[in-house]
């Protein structure tokens, strides 16, 4: 599972992207941001506060309960400003 | 028509592009979006507009065919730029060409709510006191909504 | 700015003129009305703009102020032409420019729905048939009326 | 008083302005058209539908009731079709 990153979440993960192998018990979104943070730093400072964070699954926003699998680009990053 | 580029973009050559040969067209709204040299008060020095170039792409796609399938346009227009730029520097343009001036005023405004709120952007101001980024905005959020559930006039 | 003319425009120079050393500017909304091929079901060979010059260049001056009163405007660029036009020629073009995106959209919406309801012009197409005067439309009165009692958002 | 007129209105007059010189009883516009077809054509072709017709003094769109005076310039016109 390939995750990437954007602005503040980017320099808070020190990396623009990643590959992690989380278990079979991780199927949604909700599930591997718990499984980041139990992973310590920078994961607990990244995703303290969820609200200020968005989501995208292979280029679709998606929710927090959004399912996710081994081949998917999963990619976190504050509200968007584009324009 | 979509490009996301961190060259600069000529709004005149992209006006004539999109209605050269097309007399069906009768009139054509753009939008320029600029860099300001204050912002929330604070002077700023320049701006890094960093972005997920998979994601715009697919994006701007949609979002393109989206305004084309809500208004009768004969054509659009939308260029993105990223990477530094300064105070004056162009960011964004959207052009939107219709038979009648209502449809292509709304698509134009409807693009540019999008992309505020929507298009996988993020900037980075350069103040005095260092770096910010700048966080999306409530009246973006609002000004988007508006199209959620309004039909096109035309 | 206000400009009457039978020449031609080049709206990338105008757009260029309004925003340039103005680093305070966030958007640019411009619209440029253009002759169509077709109206009202029939080909148009050519159109002729007939103008009261006098009460155009005030009617026009107050408009302008108006918009500027209206929205936060940094800058107003209004250009109408007169004479014989052919299909995809340039008839209007007007800019706005603020610092935020909704004031320039509006106050541009708002000068063409002035422009085609108040502007002393008065258009003849060239049609197979022969000539005919353009009859004003109710929907462009309706346009209009929406400003009558609308307060400017920004 | 000068009069001016436009589109087909001018069509119809055959000029595009004249000097008239109306009585001192003709002191609004609805006097003006009604002495104007009483001197017969092509007034009173021209001034057949008033609700087809459209009028300013002095540069100012006005109504049929508006006050006229002999250094006015009066402009006659179809509703205009501008932009």
């Amino acid at each position: 599972m390939k995750l990437v990153y954007f602005a503040w979440m980017k320099e808070k993960a020190g990396i623009s992207e990643e590959t992690v192998n989380p278990p079979a018990t991780v199927t949604d979104l909700g599930q591997l941001v718990d499984w980041l943070k139990e992973r310590g730093e920078p994961y607990t400072g990244m995703f303290q506060n969820m609200a200020a964070i968005r989501a995208a699954i292979n280029y679709e926003y998606v929710k927090i309960d959004a399912a996710v699998g081994p081949d998917d680009e999963v990619a976190f990053f504050p509200p968007v400003t584009g324009g | 028509m979509i490009r996301v580029q961190a060259e600069d973009f000529d709004p005149g050559a992209e006006l004539e592009a999109l209605t050269k040969g097309n007399a069906g067209i009768g009139g054509v709204c753009s939008f320029i979006g600029l860099v300001r040299d204050i912002a929330d008060g604070e002077r700023i020095g320049a701006m890094t507009l960093e972005h997920y170039p998979e994601m715009t792409r697919r994006r701007l796609e949609e979002i393109e065919a989206e305004a084309m399938r809500r208004w009768p346009l004969e054509g659009c227009t939308i260029i993105h730029r990223h990477g530094r730029l300064e105070p004056g520097d162009r960011i964004v343009f959207v052009a939107t060409a219709s038979a009648h001036r209502r449809a292509a005023f709304e698509s134009a405004a409807f693009l540019m709510d999008w992309l505020k709120t929507n298009a996988p952007f993020w900037k980075l101001e350069e103040t005095g006191d260092g770096e910010r980024w700048v966080a999306a905005r409530q009246s973006d959020d609002d000004a988007a909504a508006r199209w959620a559930d309004k039909p096109a006039s035309e």
